[in-house]
Formats: structure tokens, sequence, C-alpha cells
């Protein structure tokens, strides 16, 4: 199969277009060119179909890919060599991602024709949500660090607007400004970290940088004391860390739920959080050679727990999300820190298929009763059947529930972590990882039900009220809340029906190629493990020899070398190797403990919510609550300390310093001085300086004058004639 | 070496002749021939440009449901003739105030301006005086004398209506010159030169071929092209500089006789000129619709035919275009210029820079039938 | 033959017409001088083979710069006026006088003596190289030359242009006081 | 046969002829015509040499970029013109020597 970029490039080029004319003359179309949007992603849809199609299911080894690149520009001369190439590199990652991108943002899109209907900001809407998915199939299509850059900022741009889309708000327009600005500090190391990889190499192309790994090129060279891999890695993964949301860089996410519920669902599931991930996965052979997974793994593990631990105090719907978000998120680090390669990919698509669905079905929620904290809502089941029915698959999904896709792809993280905490004789401290993983896996399956119980279960608030206070009452986010009927779902292409596709692809088979999902049960004869075989980390010695050989080349390899006929032959995790036992065990254990845990946070929320058996956790530790509650204080961290105490404090000190101690000893001191210095000075400026050498030098000056005058005339004719009198009596002096 | 109507005569045998008439002197021959040429077609569009006067009259005459001239001659076919005579036998005045070097001056340098565009103006692929490789661009340098002939006539003729007129007319022009030129070279960018050669070579063949067909940037430069030569040419709707209405007769409100009459003729023969540079860049130019591997002369001479035919419709638009619309106030001049005409200009030349790029040169009728040379 | 026709009448239109220049008395004549200068210049450059420099030169020079110069003529009266100045070869007029023609003529004849002298150093060590007398087209190489060896330059000179837009732009804004 | 020496010398008389304006002219605008006369000998020396001398195109890519420098001379330089006109209702060159004393 010959690819040409005619047959790629509409992935990326027909969302662009949407967006140039919505931009343009949107306001002139019909509907604002919403339609405009969603025919220019199916068309991406088509298009990464039909590679998907090729990568997956035909005949190509499973190391293959297209790799084209065109000369951007070239400013070489001599021996000084400058030119930087753009191009596309689509390997078996790529292609997945390019359909999960765009299948989710094609739906995503038509769900928000439903959702955005009437709004004020739907023209504006449709203008981002076009460039924002074209920025991420970009980015995937990316062969080089410097275009996947510049799609990342674009998608940062987008972000900004969507987040702020309602900008008469100000609290969105601040979420927006944060979401941005959080960013950016990642986006410097990573802008840095690409300098000092072009520095070294002299190219930013993920083939370049692989095949230097493999030649050694990063080996021996320094920076600032630490070796030159470690840094360049560092910042790297400091720039996948402010866009997807780690640690010390997550507090931007949570507040990036003021934008309108699809935009949120395109931003969390399928495109800005995970190109943090995704560049982490594509730098991996970096992350390995710097030596940083352990870093990246407690990173993880930490946003994986605490994020989880907040969630489960938010009264909000999408906060829950955006902090479950932030958690898998987690999950998906700790899968690249452990080297759970292909399991952290997997987690990727799983996520954003789930994820997209809960974030779609609360945005189905929020549409239908214009209420989004959870305290108000509840007995919603009868009303919205459809999106009960999508949202609690999506919950079990994201809980680790059996037979769901979460199960399959977590749990081989969890796997792998407990692996690396406890088998594989890494640091004892490192065991951290898989115990606040397996901690959180428990607290997601806990949270994610509290939400559904108090959403679709219990009795009916809302419609209580309804009767009790009539008609006409605001709520604080100004929508005319309870005075709203509760409309009867009904299937609708736009709005229920994308949320049930989505449900369908929680199922875990999609994904593991069996029912259980860990490897056990191969059903329909279908290809076992398509995910592990297709998806590995890059092996860079492969890259040698590639990078040598012109690109436009690439291509026309012998594509049948390894067909994927061994599908059908390998499957489990035996070897003869004695870790692979291991790891076996890891994962057997794995397994059972997080079907343990999640079924016990269920039974917990269970009791809690729908039993009422056990009080709720706000009255149990209310001063843990409060801390929760308070997101672990980290924006006040931020604000009020780094920036008020640290800054202020130090704008204290240094006005204090000002003040008290420069200007009362060093200035009033100096005056003291000078005064007495002056009565000296202005004898002697008197008597020398006035009488001899100003007058003195004024008479000087004056016979000077009477010469110079005639040449400073100022006219600037004379001065040119001068010039050229001056030029000839040089060369007259010249003796040739 | 740039090809002329000399080095086209040269292959066939009755040149040989011709040299042996001549005494074997190369250079008086190609020094005849040129005369020749150029005289002919000096005389063929004066007298395009004075049946211009006629057509005008007749075709307005036309549109309002008139009769038009209808005295001299058959239908006053002739009366562009009865014109001439008229402004020859007027007496020549020179304002008492006026700068005279000036103002004898500036009609000429309208003519020269005007005529020397001529040499480059591809009658047909044989029949071109000089098909030089910076063809085009030699075109708009030189027919930018007619601004400073403008600019001049209104300064020397010291009277405010002419003054203003020039003023006006300079500015227009200079204005309008640039939209026009980007237009132009979305066109030599398609082509891969300048030359009138190179550029009709490459619309031969079917009407797919021609370069206002060849892709949707070169179909909306070409319109861009036609609205800002009617603006450089000073023709309605952007007829300012010599608004009856407001400045009498503009910058040669003050000229009679032959002196005057150089600056219509000027006029006209440029509008012929911009129509026919139209034609050539846009239309196909002379190229006849079928590739015929020979050439002979009677061949050029339908060539010419066909060119001419193209050039003179324009004109008849241009003609049409006057007598329907109303003139435009000065703001609006500027403003369709620089504000519409420049910015759509600059994104067509990109636009085809970036065809070029991703569909080597091919046109939309070459991508669709999936042909191509 | 042709070319040293068009060389005579070429040099003939520069050097006559830039004597002209310099002793036109009014400016506006001057500049319409100037005009017949470039396109002499032009046609020099076209007997040297260089179209496309020919062409550029009467496209900025005629299309652009003598029209520029005649509208400032336009605008500053260019009258004769004697200064008010009281200094060395102050009390001329705008055009000069004999006084001032006198004194730049002294300049010139120093500057062709000390230029000849140079040249007559340098005439003899200069290559004589067999000059053939087809003109090629310059049009592609200048345009090689310009994106390849020249492009920083070429990329400078717009962002000059552009400087000199918006500055002759904000200079000539007359300002509110 | 036409010689380089007789380019040389058109374009030094034109030198010479510019030199000439810039000092004679009292008019600011005379002056920069007589710039502009310079600024062609230059680039007609160019293009001579590069006919007659080397074997590229050098000549004439500079030039092009002394007319570039030409229009952004004269645009600017016009402007700064007309500024002064409006300030001292001249444009006498003795008038612009405000910075001497």
């Amino acid at each position: 199969m010959q690819y040409t970029v005619g047959s790629i490039a509409p992935i990326f080029l027909a969302p662009v277009i949407a967006f140039i004319i919505n931009a343009f003359f949107g306001r002139k179309l019909p509907r604002n060119g919403d339609w405009l949007a969603v025919l220019s992603i199916f068309v991406s849809f088509v298009f990464s179909a039909r590679i998907f199609g090729d990568f997956v299911f035909g005949q190509f080894a499973t190391d293959y890919y297209i790799h084209k690149t065109f000369n951007w520009f070239d400013l070489s001369f001599g021996t000084h060599i400058f030119k930087v190439d753009m191009g596309i590199y689509i390997d078996n990652m790529a292609a997945i991602m390019l359909l999960m991108v765009s299948g989710i943002a094609f739906l995503i899109h038509l769900f928000s024709t439903w959702y955005m209907d009437h709004d004020s900001k739907h023209g504006r809407f449709f203008v981002f949500l076009p460039l924002f998915t074209s920025a991420m199939l970009g980015l995937v299509l990316s062969d080089n660090l410097l275009s996947m850059f510049m799609f990342w900022e674009v998608m940062g741009f987008c972000s900004y607007s969507l987040i702020g889309i309602y900008n008469e708000k100000e609290k969105a327009g601040d979420a927006s400004l944060k979401a941005f600005m959080t960013t950016r500090v990642g986006d410097v190391f990573l802008l840095l970290g690409m300098v000092a990889i072009w520095m070294v190499i002299g190219s930013v192309s993920y083939v370049d940088i692989y095949s230097a790994i493999a030649q050694g090129k990063f080996d021996g060279q320094m920076v600032l004391g630490i070796s030159f891999a470690t840094f360049t890695a560092i910042c790297i993964f400091l720039g996948a860390m402010g866009k997807s949301a780690q640690f010390p860089l997550h507090v931007w996410l949570p507040d990036a739920m003021m934008g309108p519920t699809p935009g949120s669902a395109l931003i969390h599931a399928a495109t800005m959080v995970t190109a943090g991930v995704w560049l982490s996965l594509r730098m991996y052979p970096l992350m390995v050679l710097g030596d940083i997974t352990w870093f990246i793994a407690v990173i993880g593990a930490i946003t994986a727990f605490g994020a989880a631990t907040i969630a489960m105090v938010q009264t909000d719907i999408k906060a829950v999300l955006a902090y479950s978000t932030l958690s898998q998120l987690g999950y998906m680090m700790i899968g690249v820190g452990v080297g759970s390669y292909n399991a952290a990919f997997m987690h990727v698509i799983t996520h954003a298929f789930f994820k997209a669905c809960l974030f779609l079905s609360a945005g189905s929620i929020i549409h239908s009763v214009h209420e989004q904290e959870m305290p108000k809502l509840g007995g919603l089941k009868k009303y919205l059947p459809y999106t009960h029915f999508s949202m609690m698959c999506c919950t079990l999904a994201i809980a680790g529930i059996p037979f769901f896709s979460g199960f399959v792809s977590k749990d081989r993280i969890l796997g792998d972590a407990l692996y690396y905490g406890f088998m594989s004789g890494q640091n004892p401290l490192l065991a951290i990882v898989p115990i606040l993983g397996f901690a959180g896996a428990g607290l997601t399956a806990f949270y994610m039900f509290r939400m559904m119980f108090l959403t679709f279960y219990g009795e009916n608030k809302m419609h209580h009220d309804d009767h009790g206070h009539g008609h006409g009452h605001k709520d604080s986010h100004g929508h005319e809340a309870h005075g709203h009927d509760i409309h009867q779902e009904h299937l609708d292409f736009r709005s229920n029906v994308p949320l049930l596709i989505l449900a369908v692809f929680t199922l875990g088979f999609w994904f593991a190629g069996n029912v259980a999902g860990q490897g056990f049960g191969n059903m329909f004869g279908a290809k076992n493990e398509w995910f592990k075989i297709l998806v590995e980390a890059p092996k860079v010695e492969k890259f040698v020899e590639r990078a040598n050989q012109p690109f436009g080349s690439v291509d026309s390899r012998d594509t049948t070398e390894l067909p994927k006929a061994q599908y059908h032959h390998q499957s489990g995790y035996a070897g003869p190797n004695p870790d692979d036992h291991k790891l076996h065990t890891a994962h057997v254990v794995g397994a059972g403990l997080s079907i343990v845990i999640a079924f016990l946070g269920v039974l917990i929320a269970f009791l809690m919510y729908i039993r009422k058996s056990i009080k709720p956790l706000a009255s149990t530790f209310p001063g843990i609550t409060a801390l929760l509650k308070a997101k672990y204080n980290f924006d006040h961290f931020y604000v009020d300390v780094l920036i008020k105490q640290g800054l202020f404090g130090l704008n204290r000190f240094l006005a204090w310093f000002d003040m008290g101690v420069y200007d009362r000893f060093a200035i009033d001191g100096m005056a003291t001085v000078n005064r007495v210095i002056f009565k000296a000075s202005k004898w002697f400026d008197n008597v020398v300086i006035d009488a001899i050498g100003v007058d003195g030098t004024g008479v000087a000056v004056n016979l000077f004058n009477l010469v110079l005058r005639i040449f400073q005339s100022g006219k600037i004719q004379f001065y040119f004639i001068m010039l050229v009198m001056v030029l000839a009596s040089y060369i007259w002096t010249l003796n040739i | 070496m740039n090809q002329t109507v000399v080095s086209y005569l040269a292959q066939y045998e009755f040149f040989d002749s011709l040299l042996a008439l001549f005494g074997g002197n190369q250079g008086l021959l190609t020094f005849v021939i040129f005369m020749i040429f150029c005289l002919a077609i000096v005389g063929m569009c004066a007298t395009i440009g004075g049946l211009g006067t006629y057509a005008e009259r007749k075709i307005s005459a036309d549109i309002q449901a008139r009769i038009g001239p209808n005295r001299v001659g058959p239908y006053g076919i002739l009366q562009f003739l009865a014109d001439g005579v008229k402004m020859m036998t007027k007496e020549d005045v020179m304002p008492f105030s006026a700068d005279k070097f000036l103002f004898y001056l500036a009609p000429m340098l309208a003519l020269v301006g005007v005529f020397a565009t001529l040499a480059v103006l591809p009658f047909s692929t044989g029949f071109t005086l000089s098909d030089m490789n910076v063809g085009i661009f030699y075109l708009i340098a030189i027919s930018s004398l007619v601004g400073v002939s403008v600019f001049l006539g209104g300064y020397a003729s010291n009277s405010k209506w002419s003054m203003l007129g020039g003023m006006r007319g300079a500015s227009q022009i200079i204005s309008y010159e640039i939209p026009v030129t980007i237009s132009i070279l979305a066109i030599t960018l398609l082509a891969g030169g300048m030359g009138f050669g190179t550029i009709s070579a490459h619309q031969r063949g079917l009407p797919t071929n021609w370069f206002i067909f060849h892709n949707p940037f070169s179909f909306i430069a070409f319109f861009v092209y036609f609205v800002g030569a009617l603006a450089e040419t000073n023709r309605a709707p952007f007829d300012l500089p010599e608004a009856e209405s407001e400045l009498v007769s503009g910058y040669h409100t003050e000229y009679t006789g032959m002196r005057f009459g150089f600056f219509a003729l000027a006029e006209y023969i440029e509008v012929f000129v911009v129509c026919g540079v139209g034609a050539a860049l846009f239309l196909g130019g002379s190229n006849l619709p079928v590739d015929l591997s020979f050439d002979i002369i009677p061949l050029q001479l339908v060539e010419v035919v066909i060119f001419m035919t193209k050039a003179l419709l324009l004109y008849y638009v241009v003609i049409w275009i006057r007598w329907t619309f109303p003139r435009l106030r000065v703001d609006q001049l500027m403003s369709i210029c620089w504000k519409y005409l420049t910015p759509i200009a600059i994104f067509n030349l990109v636009g085809c820079a970036i065809w070029v790029v991703l569909f080597n040169g091919k046109s939309v009728a070459q991508l669709l039938m999936g042909g191509g040379h | 033959m042709f070319l040293q026709v068009l060389f005579l009448l070429s040099a003939t239109l520069t050097i006559g017409c830039g004597i002209a220049v310099a002793v036109t008395r009014n400016l506006m004549h001057s500049c319409v001088f100037l005009l017949g200068t470039l396109i002499g210049i032009a046609g020099l450059y076209a007997t040297l083979g260089a179209d496309f420099v020919a062409v550029t030169q009467i496209m900025v020079y005629v299309g652009g710069i003598v029209i520029l110069m005649l509208f400032a003529v336009m605008l500053t009266g260019g009258k004769d006026f004697v200064s008010r100045a009281q200094n060395l070869l102050g009390l001329a007029p705008s055009m000069g006088n004999k006084w001032t023609f006198a004194l730049s003529g002294l300049v010139g004849v120093v500057f062709i003596l000390t230029n000849v002298k140079l040249l007559m150093s340098v005439a003899s060590s200069l290559p004589t190289k067999e000059i053939n007398n087809e003109l090629p087209s310059t049009v592609n190489e200048i345009g090689h030359l310009l994106v390849k060896d020249h492009v920083l330059a070429f990329e400078l000179s717009s962002v000059l242009l552009l400087g000199a837009l918006v500055g002759a732009a904000i200079i000539a804004r007359p300002r509110k006081q | 046969m036409i010689s380089l020496t007789s380019y040389l010398l058109i374009s030094l008389f034109l030198f010479v002829l510019g030199l000439v304006v810039m000092i004679a002219r009292k008019n600011i605008v005379a002056i920069l015509l007589g710039i502009e006369l310079i600024l062609n000998a230059a680039a007609l020396n160019f293009v001579a040499y590069s006919r007659y001398v080397t074997n590229n195109l050098d000549g004439h890519v500079f030039s092009l970029f002394i007319i570039v420098v030409a229009a952004a001379e004269a645009a600017v330089g016009l402007a700064i013109v007309i500024r002064f006109f409006q300030i001292k209702e001249s444009t006498h060159i003795d008038e612009a020597t405000q910075l001497r004393n």
C-alpha cells in the first residue's frame, strides 16, 4: 500500500479548512457552520479509519511505519548546515491514536451541535472546536518535536479560548488564564529540552533522536553537572507534566471545566491532556536513557492518589470528572514510569472513550436539568434512561470492574506497578507507587459510584422542589433551575446516540481481544492481544540506518517482511524467562487485588449513599474533608504562599532594607560627609576652577572658535564638500 | 536571445531572398522589417483608438436607446475621422500661466508610454514585435509613464481643475498598479516566466487550459486585474480624474486641438492594451483551440484575428461598464483599492503559490481529467 | 550595430538629461529631466544585458520615485526664494547661483581628477574578458541568487521597505499641536 | 565595440553631476535628485563590472538592492521634506541648521 500525502493530509487539513471557513464566514452560514465542522471531522475520521485498517488488519509488518518529510526551509551555506524538515510519521500507535481522536472528536462535535444549540457562543465554539481537533491530529501526525510543539501551542491557545468562551464571566476568564499560564511553565522546559536536543544532534525528528540514542550520541555529554540525557528527559517530561496536568502543575485542569461541557470532553478525553502522555510515550527511549522513569512513576502515583482523594468530596459533577481525569492521567504516567508501555497507551485509548462518554453524559444531564451540583440532583434514572445507561457503563469501566475496558488497561498498569514496586529489586521506597496506585483504584470506584448514586438514584429533589417552591428560582449558575421541568429523554441521534456509541466501546474485549481482559478466555477467534503486539516501546537500534537513508524512500520498504500472522499464536505472559513468570504472578495478583478493591469501593459507596448505613465522609472526618475540599490548598499555596508570602515577603524585606538600612546609614551618612567636602570644594571651585579653569578655557575656546566656526557651519553641503575633499586628499596621498 | 518578429520570419525561405534584395545587409533588413511592423501596429492601434471613440458613442447610444453617430459614412463609422480633422484644425490654445515645457511634454509622454507597450503585446505567436523574457514586467513598468504624463498635464495647466484631476489621476494610477501587478504576478507564477510567449505557450489548446480556468485563485485574479485595469486607465466607474460633473474635464481641461486628441487617443489605446493583456494573460491569448504541428503565415493571421476578437470583446465590456455603473467617490475608490483589491490580490498570490506546490502546477481541468502534459 | 545605436542613444539621453537636471532653474523641470536620465540608464542596463534590472529601474523610478518627487515638489512649491541665513555660502537662491555652481564645479573637477588617478592605476590590472554578443536572460539566475546567496539581504530589504513605508507615513502625517 | 571604460566614464560623469546638484542646489528636493543620480551611477558601475569583469550576476543583484534602498530613501527623505516644509514653510537647506548653536 503506497500512501501519498494526499491520502494523509486531509486528516489534518479538513478540520483546518472548516476552522478557516467558520472563522471568517461562520456567521453567514446556516447554523453558524456547525455542520461543516462535523462534516470535516467525519472526513478526518474516514481517512483515519483507512489508515487504521491498513495498520491493524493489513498485511504490514508490525514495525511498519509511514514517514514522509519535506524540506521546510534550508539556510545552509557551505559546510554550515541549517535545515529544518517537517513531516508525517505514522506508526501503529499513531494509527490507533488518529482513529481514536478523530472518532471521539466526531461524536463530540455531533453532541455539541445539540448541546450548544441556541447558545450565545455557538458560532465561536464551532470555530475553535475543529481547530482544536486538527491541532491534536497534527500533533499525532508530526514526525518531529518542533512541529509537535507548534500544534501543542495551538492546542494551548484553543483550550484557552474554549475554557474562557463565556468571556463575560470573570471566573471563566480566570480559569482560562490559569490554564494558559500553568501549561506555559511546562512549555518553557519543553522548548529548553528541544533546543538542547537540537544542539547535540542537529535535528528534533523522532527518528533522528532514536538513532542518536542508539548510536550513543548523548553519552558523556554533561549539562549543569547532570548527564545530558537526564537533563533533556526532565525538561521534556516537565512539558508533558504541564500539558497532562501532573502533580505540581495540575491546578489548571479542574478549573478548565468552566467551558462548555463538550469542550471539556474534548480537552479531557481525546486531545489536550493525552498530548503530554503521548509525548512521554514518543520520548520513552530518552526517558529510559535519562533514567527518570522512577520519577515519572512517583509523580504519576502522587497525582493518581491525590486527585482521587479530592474527587471524593467534590459536589459538582464536572469537578468529580475533572479530578478523575487527573487521577487517570496519573495512572497513565505510572504506566510510562514502570515500563508498561503498551498498557499506558491502552489506558490513553480506553480512558479517552469512557471519559468522553462521561463528560458527554454529564453534559446531557446539565443540559436537561440545568443543574450540576450533585446534592441537588437525584433520581434522574427515570427521566434520563439512555444517559444513565451510558454513564453506568463508563463508571463500571473507570472503576475497574471486570469485562470493562478500564479493568483491562488500568489493571495491567497496576500489575506492572506491583512487579515494579515489590519484585523487581528496585529501591524499596518505590513500593509507594503500587500502594498509592491500588489505593487510588479503590477511591476511584468509590467516588464514581458516589456520583452515580447521588445523581441517578435516591429521591428526585428537584422534582420535589418544583412543587414546594414554585417556579422562577435561580440557582448560583444563573440558569433558571428549579422552575425547569425535566423532560423525558428520547432517543436522538445528536444527543444520546453519541453516548451510546461511546458506551459500546467501554467493553474490555475491543481492546484486550478477549472477554475477561487479562488474557483469559479468547472469544470468537478474535485477534488476541492485538494491542500488545502492535504497540511496543520504540526499539532504537532499528532506526540507526533508517535515519541515514532519504526519508522519501522509506515508504517503499518491503511491507510484508513480518506479517501479522502471529496474532493467534502469541498469548499470555508465560515465557522461559523467570522474570516473565514473576511478572505473570504479579499480574494475576494485581488483577485479583484490584477486583477486590474495586468492589470494596462500590460497596462502601452503596452503603453510604443508597442504604445510608454509613455516615458520609464529611461528618466522620471533618478535618480531612475540609483539606480535601480545599484541594490540598494548592491554589492557596500558589497564590497566597508562593506569590503573596514569597514574592511579597521578599518585596517587604527589600523595602525595609531600602528604607531602614540603606536610606538611614548610607544616604544620610553620605550627606553628612558631603557637607564637609562641599565646603572644601566650594573654595577650590571659586578660586581654581572658576577663575582659572572656566574663564581661562572660555578665552581659549573663543580663540579657537574664530577658526573652527568657519568649518562648523551647520550646513550639510559644506560638510559634503569637506567629505569629498578629505577623500580626494587621502587618495592623492596613496601611492598607487 | 529574445524572440522577435524578425527572428520568426527568418525561418522562412523568402527571408533569404529578401536578404539578397537588400544586398546581404542584415541590419538594414531587420530595421526595415521592424519599421514596417511598427508602423502597421501603431497605425492599427491608432485606428482602434479612433474607432474606440466611435464605438463608445455608438454603444452608449445603443444602451440608451438612441441612434448615435449616423451621418459620416455608413452607420456613421467615419465619424472619428471627422472628429480628427476637427481637432487638427482647431486653434492650439496655450494658457497664459501654463508651464510651457511641461504642457507640451505631457501629451507626448502619454502617447510614448502607451505606444511603448505595443512592443510586447502578443498579437500572435510570430507577429509579436519583441517577445522579451521580461515582457509583462516591461509592460507594467513602461505604462507607468502615463501616470507621470497625467500628473504633468494637470500640473502644467496651472488650473485648479486640472491640478485636482492630475493629482487624483496620479495617485489612482499608482495605487491600482499594486493589485494589478500582484494579480499578474500570480499568473507569472503559474506560467513560470514573464515573457508573453511563455505565458501564451502554457495556455495552448482548449479553453480549459486558459489561466482564468487554471485554478480558483487565478479565476479571482482575472477579476482583480480587470477592475484594477479599469481604474488604471481612468475608465468608468473609476473616471474620477476626468469627472465631468466635478472637474470639468480633469487634467486635460486646458488642452485643445491635437494635444487633447493625444490624451484621448492614448486613453483609448491604453484601454485596448490592457484588454489585450487581459486576453493574453488570462484568456489564452492568440492560441488556436487546436494544436497544429505546422506553422504558416496565414495561420499567424488567424491567430491575430483570435487575439483581436478576445481583446475587443473585453473592450466592449469596458464600454458597457462605463455606461452601466455610476461613478465612485474618491474615498470609495481608495478603499476599494487598499482594503479589498490589494488584500484579495495578495491572497490570490499566496493561494496560487500553494496551488503550484500542492498540485505540481496542474490546472483544475487536468486534475479532474487526470491528464496533464 | 543595434547595441551601439542603443548605447549611443541611451548615453546621450543619460548625459544630456543629467546635465539638464544640474543646470535647470525650475525644480519641476529638473524632476522631469531626472526621469529622462533614469530611462537612459535603463537603456544602458539593457545594452549590458541586464534586462531585469533595466525593467526594474523603469518600474521603481518612473512608477514610484519620480512621481513621488513630483508630488513633493508640488506640495512644497519649489519656489526660487533667497535664504535668510547669513553665513558662508549663504545668500544663495533655492536653485543655486553662479557661485554655488562654481564651487560645485571645483569639487567636481577635484573628484574627476581623483577618480582618473584611481582608475589609471586600476585600468591596467582589469581582467579583459572575452565578451560574447549573446545576451541571455538573467531573470532565472537573479531569482536563484536572490533566494539562495543573497537571501539575508533580500529579507532585510523587505524589512527595510516596510520600515520606510511606516516611517514615511508617520513622519509625513501632520500632528496636532 | 562598447567597452567597459565608456560605461565607467558615463557613470563618473553622472556621479559628478549628482555631486554638482548636491552642492550647488539649496532646495532639499533637488538635493534628493542629486542623491538619486549618485546612486544610479553606482548601480550602473555594478552592472557594468558584472558584464565585463566577473562571470556572475551578483552585480545585478547589488544594483537591485541599490534600487530598493533608493526607493526607501526617497520615501523617507521626501516625508522628512514635507514635514520640514510644514514646520518651516520652506525647503531651503540652510534653514535646517537648528542643531548648530
